[in-house]
């Protein structure tokens, strides 16, 4: 007997559906499970925080607004593409994959800037009654380090984590401006026993930022994913509309249910970290 | 479901949150200023606006297309 | 009966809660060794009378048959009885009533638990806990309290007295620990960043227990100079030389020397008894030390339990 | 019937590309995508895992019986080193780390591979009519996932610091602040979460579409019902850990605070001056996550168990399973009450009134199913012509076994009563008889009951005596002490019990369990030789020796890529045993019905010949 696979292209005459698509489908609700228990955790650790931080203070809304505008239209690239494929127009496919995998190129170079900007962004807890303190008007300051006038002067080209990292244990450190104002204040030499803590905006600097970094880079590694199943499908894989066309446009179509999946879960994820 | 009917779906969802972003922004208008925000809720109000056009072009042209 | 003696059932317990949680159990097993004894019988009679044998042969469809459906319906009402009547109000008493209310003669006590050790805060005569900081954290001051002096703290040992109702603040400062006093049906999880008021109130003293325990008899060997508790002798020994080890109701604790001079006495066996014998043991996995944090727990008469107080203060 | 499915289009040979994979060794036996292969591959790498994790546990066991007393033989302490067991004495760190790897071993890396990986993978496709699974990529990558995450589980025992020691559970913050063995163990975890995944989606679209014609969802053997139910388990509630374990990653490699509180305390010095942590997280988060996950996995553990059994006690009575179609309504309330009851793991961790009340109550409820399936279990056996086969011997030994578990789950799912035997050795004993003499009983008697199938001969019988009977006394010998251990009060993960004097006072017991667990071992000596020989020179049997009805008997043993000779058609449902009127006593599923009603013995329409 033949080891065919049956239902692996045609849908099956009771479920109405190909194996692939039941399969797919099974996959999302596993990863709706996962993405759900994330949320819950991040409900959880925030009403159980005493205060918590709103994400548009902090977080970048125009960046994020823009990543989400690219993100629904990768969706519509993506359905188009597919479409494509269904009214045998090979020449538009290619053109609507190649479009959605710029955007999603391009959702995750929008991406490496915010995390930038924050992986920059530092802030400083200052001695109690240190005239570091004194000078800098509050015990908590954020700002960047100003690498030019850094130390003894010589560019500090390394990554600096905690106070411990400093070299010659100084650093220049330009504060933020004041709301309203984009002047920034002049730089201020700070030392490291000045320092209670010294920490960039990075997961570890406190709840906010662990749920801001873990959901969105766990998101961002689905996009990755989800690029690499597009190249493959724009570029080698795509042999097979020669071969087996309707076997073709059912892979597209999974590709596009769990594209559109992941920038659903950007829709819940952008509201729920930057607006409130 | 097929992408399609995923589809519409999606863009069912991303119209509410074009809306509902657009009501936070003008909400934040209305209470700082700002003309960025102004212009943000406006356009994304518009957006969805946009979107559920675009959302039953979508459904015209696939209209063959099984839902399944 | 003897108050510590295992292995069979439950040990003896102390507390005015107890004996309700030691009939559910007691129920629970009932209601499954009914099931487990119905269930077997009749499985052993099926194996037996329809084994497969000459002449017999299977029946394909069954006769209509009800017990089982009554069975079902019987376990289910005797869970929801359990449920209802047992556990649901006693926990919420123990857990939720108790501490909340103002009986006047509770005692307060925090517990803070850590990495392998257990503290037991005690508020002074001011009737108020100092506040207490982690910066202030030294040996002198372990809880770092604001002036150590004003509040009692005990490491390891639990004092509190006899028929008053205890509330106990349960709380870790590393990782989860498990407040569990076996002989008192106490048990509640130390957790970090929580502070869980726990209710009970013992029935016995402490000597009264000890009076009733039978003593137990203690292989010698050099496991047991790791011991930090405190035993009293049953029985003298004598050294090899024919000095006094031992006399019989001495205090002493377990230390290499009189290890050392116990076996070379050749004793193999001693007869003590524990000076504590109601233990506190931690319930949870805590790291390397997690088996030996224990603390002695002494259930006080009003005056041990001042003078108790008293001394921990003067230090 | 002709050579092709009518339904497989021509391009379905291309998915399934182990059709022509048969030239080499390496792709024959190691990255095959049969089915059948990739059961066996299962089998034989869960048998292994299942062998070291008990390995694990009778090193502890000699702590626990001569607590700091040298091992017994040099060459193990020497073999352990001076870090490990200094001395010749177990290292309380290590006894840690034989706990918690040995809990993580046999559950993920032992029990549940063999119970669906090689069963499901093995039997399901067969007792369904597929020529495979839906998939058999991912299946192949399943198994090779889940290898992965084997080599890095035991991997982790060489690291600095060793494996990790937080417990199964690892809860934090313990788990947070230890050694690197922890990490290791969450990658491990990953990729054990992302094989079960694979294999769940696996597992229900075949299920789902490949069923043979006329074989509806009420035509299913239970087995396969038991598998559908497990692989939604797996694919639902696996994902929370996965979550779970990315935030202990976060916690441990990016130094977030996710279940790490504000103002710890480590070793006397403020955690937030050695770390420079944030805090703000919760303990309790975790455990949350992590039970979400591990209760429905006890009955990832226990349902496939529950088929293994249902199969070949039908298959052993000669007639039909008593309430069929209860016994899957049971198994899918289960399933569905399972995701709901995790809570009552955390009774002591200071919920509310209203939380407790809910999952003791919803813990309750999920009693019912577990005695249904039992009782009807219990009721098949009336009425029939019970052949004592060596299956039906592990088949019958799991029934009173399971109760034993599940009934002392009760007074651990109500508040009050969990109360003193929270995290003592009741637990153990309870759940390890859910598991070690309730799903490992199963267990081997499914490896009993498809031996035929795989091989094409039977396992030896007298061996088969030899392993069962001391096996079941000493299974008992080792757990039913546990149950007084814990009634002491006597507290779990104790690497030296007789640090308290209740623990003084059941140390007997203790030795009593060693033992038994050490002759346990010698026990598996018979059915490690029936296993192996039986391979090459067991008595050859034909395709049916049972006599079974349903599909996989269908099949040429061993089957061969593709499983049937001819499509198997299905006319009526999995138990037909002794119908009257007939004159053989059981009906096969494909047999056709005119045959049937003619009265003739209706022998399976497969020619012997293979």
């Amino acid at each position: 007997m033949s080891t065919a696979i049956p239902w692996s292209v045609k849908p099956h005459p009771v479920t109405g559906i190909p194996n692939a698509k039941l399969g797919i489908w099974l996959f999302l609700a596993s990863e709706v499970m996962l993405f759900g228990a994330l949320f819950s955790s991040y409900i959880l650790i925030r009403t159980g925080s005493e205060q918590w931080p709103m994400g548009r203070t902090i977080l970048n809304i125009p960046l994020a607004t823009l990543n989400t505008v690219i993100l629904i239209t990768s969706s519509v690239t993506m359905v188009m593409a597919w479409a494509s494929l269904k009214m045998n127009q090979f020449g538009k496919f290619k053109l609507f994959q190649t479009l959605t995998i710029l955007l999603a190129l391009g959702f995750m170079v929008v991406k490496a800037f915010e995390y930038g900007g924050k992986l920059h962004h530092y802030e400083v807890t200052l001695v109690e009654g240190s005239e570091a303190a004194d000078k800098a008007g509050a015990l908590k300051i954020t700002g960047h380090i100003d690498h030019a006038t850094a130390g003894n002067g010589g560019a500090i080209t390394s990554w600096i984590r905690s106070r411990d990292d400093l070299h010659d244990g100084k650093i220049s450190f330009v504060a933020d401006p004041p709301a309203g104002s984009h002047e920034h204040p002049a730089a201020i030499e700070l030392a490291a026993e000045d320092m209670e803590r010294l920490t960039f905006f990075g997961p570890h600097r406190d709840t906010f930022f662990a749920v801001y970094f873990t959901l969105t880079g766990l998101h961002g590694i689905h996009v990755l994913g989800g690029i690499v199943v597009l190249l493959y499908f724009l570029l080698p894989g795509s042999r097979m509309w020669r071969t087996d066309p309707e076997r073709f446009t059912g892979r597209i179509e999974c590709t596009g249910l769990y594209w559109h999946f992941v920038d659903l879960v950007w829709i819940f994820l952008f509201p729920t970290l930057y607006l409130l | 479901m097929s992408l399609k009917a995923f589809h519409i779906f999606f863009i069912l969802v991303s119209t509410a949150f074009a809306l509902g972003f657009g009501g936070w922004a003008l909400r934040e208008y209305a209470r700082d200023g700002g003309l960025g925000m102004l212009a943000t809720g406006a356009g994304s109000c518009l957006s969805s606006v946009a979107l559920a056009v675009y959302g039953v072009w979508f459904l015209r042209k696939l209209k063959h297309v099984s839902y399944l | 009966m003897d108050p510590v003696k295992f292995g069979y059932w439950f040990p003896a317990d102390v507390s005015t809660h107890g004996p309700s949680v030691d009939l559910l159990i007691d129920y629970v097993h009932y209601l499954a060794v009914a099931l487990f004894v119905g269930w077997g019988i009749f499985m052993l009679y099926c194996l037996i009378r329809f084994r497969q044998r000459p002449g017999h042969k299977a029946q394909y469809e069954l006769p209509h048959f009800k017990g089982s459906k009554y069975a079902e319906v019987a376990v289910a009402l005797i869970e929801l009885v359990l449920l209802l009547g047992f556990s649901i109000p006693v926990w919420a008493s123990i857990r939720y009533e108790l501490p909340r209310t103002d009986a006047p003669d509770k005692v307060v006590v925090r517990c803070i638990a850590e990495q392998f050790a257990w503290y037991f805060w005690y508020p002074g005569p001011d009737g108020e806990f100092e506040p207490a900081s982690a910066d202030r954290i030294k040996p002198s001051n372990p809880l770092g309290l604001r002036d150590p002096s004003r509040d009692a703290v005990s490491k390891d040992e639990f004092h509190f007295p006899v028929n008053r109702p205890i509330v106990v603040y349960v709380t870790s400062r590393d990782v989860i620990h498990g407040f569990n006093i076996p002989l008192m049906r106490v048990k509640h999880d130390a957790v970090p960043g929580l502070n869980i008021p726990i209710w009970f109130q013992a029935t016995k003293t402490n000597d009264e227990i000890f009076a009733a325990m039978s003593p137990e008899r203690l292989r010698i060997g050099p496991a047991l100079v790791g011991r930090k508790e405190p035993y009293i002798a049953m029985e003298a020994v004598k050294a090899a030389d024919g000095s006094d080890l031992l006399k019989s109701g001495d205090t002493f604790v377990f230390g290499e020397a009189l290890v050392k001079g116990l076996t070379g006495a050749g004793v193999q066996e001693l007869s003590v008894k524990l000076k504590f014998p109601v233990e506190l043991a931690c319930a949870q996995l805590c790291g390397n030390g997690h088996s030996g944090m224990r603390a002695a727990v002494s259930i006080d008469t009003e005056e041990q339990f001042a003078a108790f107080i008293a001394g921990k203060m003067a230090k | 019937m002709t050579d092709t499915h009518p339904n497989g289009s021509p391009g379905a040979r291309e998915a399934h590309g182990g059709g022509h994979g048969e030239t080499s060794f390496l792709w024959k036996y190691v990255f095959s995508q049969d089915h059948k292969v990739i059961g066996i591959q299962y089998g034989i790498t869960g048998l292994c895992f299942l062998f070291f994790g008990f390995t694990l546990m009778m090193l502890m066991r000699w702590q626990l019986a001569y607590p700091n007393q040298p091992l017994p033989w040099p060459w193990l302490a020497e073999l352990l080193g001076n870090i490990r067991a200094p001395g010749g004495v177990l290292e309380a760190g290590f006894y840690n780390q034989l706990g918690a790897m040995h809990g993580t071993i046999m559950v993920f890396l032992g029990v549940v591979p063999i119970a669906v990986g090689a069963f499901g993978n093995y039997v399901v496709p067969l007792q369904i009519g597929a020529p495979d699974m839906a998939f058999p990529k991912l299946n192949m990558a399943s198994y090779w996932v889940y290898f992965c995450g084997g080599v890095i589980m035991l991997a982790s025992f060489f690291v600095p610091g060793g494996a990790a020691s937080s417990g199964w559970t690892s809860y934090p913050p313990l788990s947070n602040i230890a050694t690197q063995g922890q990490t290791w163990w969450l990658v491990g975890m990953v990729f054990l979460i992302t094989s079960s995944l694979l294999g769940s989606v696996n597992f229900i679209v075949t299920i789902v579409q490949m069923r043979a014609p006329g074989l509806s969802m009420f035509r299913l053997p239970f087995f396969v019902w038991a598998q559908l139910v497990t692989a939604f388990l797996l694919l639902l509630a696996f994902p929370p850990l996965e979550a779970a374990g990315v935030l202990q990653l976060m916690d441990r490699v990016f130094g977030t605070s996710f279940f790490l509180p504000s103002g710890l305390v480590v070793n006397a010095i403020p955690y937030a001056q050695t770390t420079g942590y944030s805090g703000g997280g919760s303990a309790l988060l975790w455990q949350h996550l992590f039970w979400f996950l591990a209760h429905p996995e006890v009955y990832v553990l226990i349902l496939p168990a529950m088929g293994i059994v249902a199969e070949i006690v039908a298959n052993n009575t000669r007639k039909p399973l008593w309430g069929y179609r209860l016994l899957v309504y049971a198994a899918i309330f289960l399933g569905f009450m399972s995701f709901i009851v995790w809570a009552h793991h955390m009774f002591m961790t200071g919920m509310g009134t209203v939380m407790s009340t809910f999952f003791q109550t919803t813990t309750m409820i999920i009693s019912i199913p577990s005695v249904i399936i039992l009782t009807c279990m219990i009721l098949s056996l009336w009425g029939g012509s019970i052949r004592f086969s060596i299956p039906m011997l592990f088949a019958l030994a799991f029934l009173p076994m399971f109760a034993i578990g599940g009934l002392t789950g009760l007074p651990l799912g109500l508040t009050l009563s969990d109360l003193h035997l929270h995290d003592t050795y009741y637990v153990i004993g309870h759940f390890h008889y859910v598991v070690a003499p309730g799903t490992i009983m199963a267990l081997f008697a499914g490896i009993y009951y498809w031996y035929p199938k795989v091989t094409g001969r039977k396992m030896s019988g007298l061996l088969g005596h030899l392993h069962f009977w001391p096996t079941l006394i000493l299974m008992n010998s080792i757990f039913m002490p546990m149950f007084f251990m814990g009634m002491a009060g006597l507290n779990r993960r104790m690497y030296d019990q007789t640090v308290y004097v209740h623990g003084r006072g059941v140390q007997p017991l203790s030795l009593m369990v060693s033992w038994s667990a050490w002759m346990l071992a010698v026990a598996q000596i018979p059915f490690i030789i029936n296993f192996f020989k039986s391979w090459k020179a067991g008595e050859k049997v034909n395709d049916n020796p049972w006599e079974a009805t349903t599909l996989e008997w269908a099949a040429p043993s061993p089957p061969p890529h593709g499983n049937f000779t001819t499509l198997p058609e299905v006319h009526r449902g999995p138990y037909e045993y002794s119908v009257p009127g007939q004159s053989g006593d059981f009906c096969p599923q494909h047999a056709r019905p005119d045959s049937a009603s003619e009265g003739t013995p209706s022998a399976p329409p497969v020619p012997a010949a293979h």
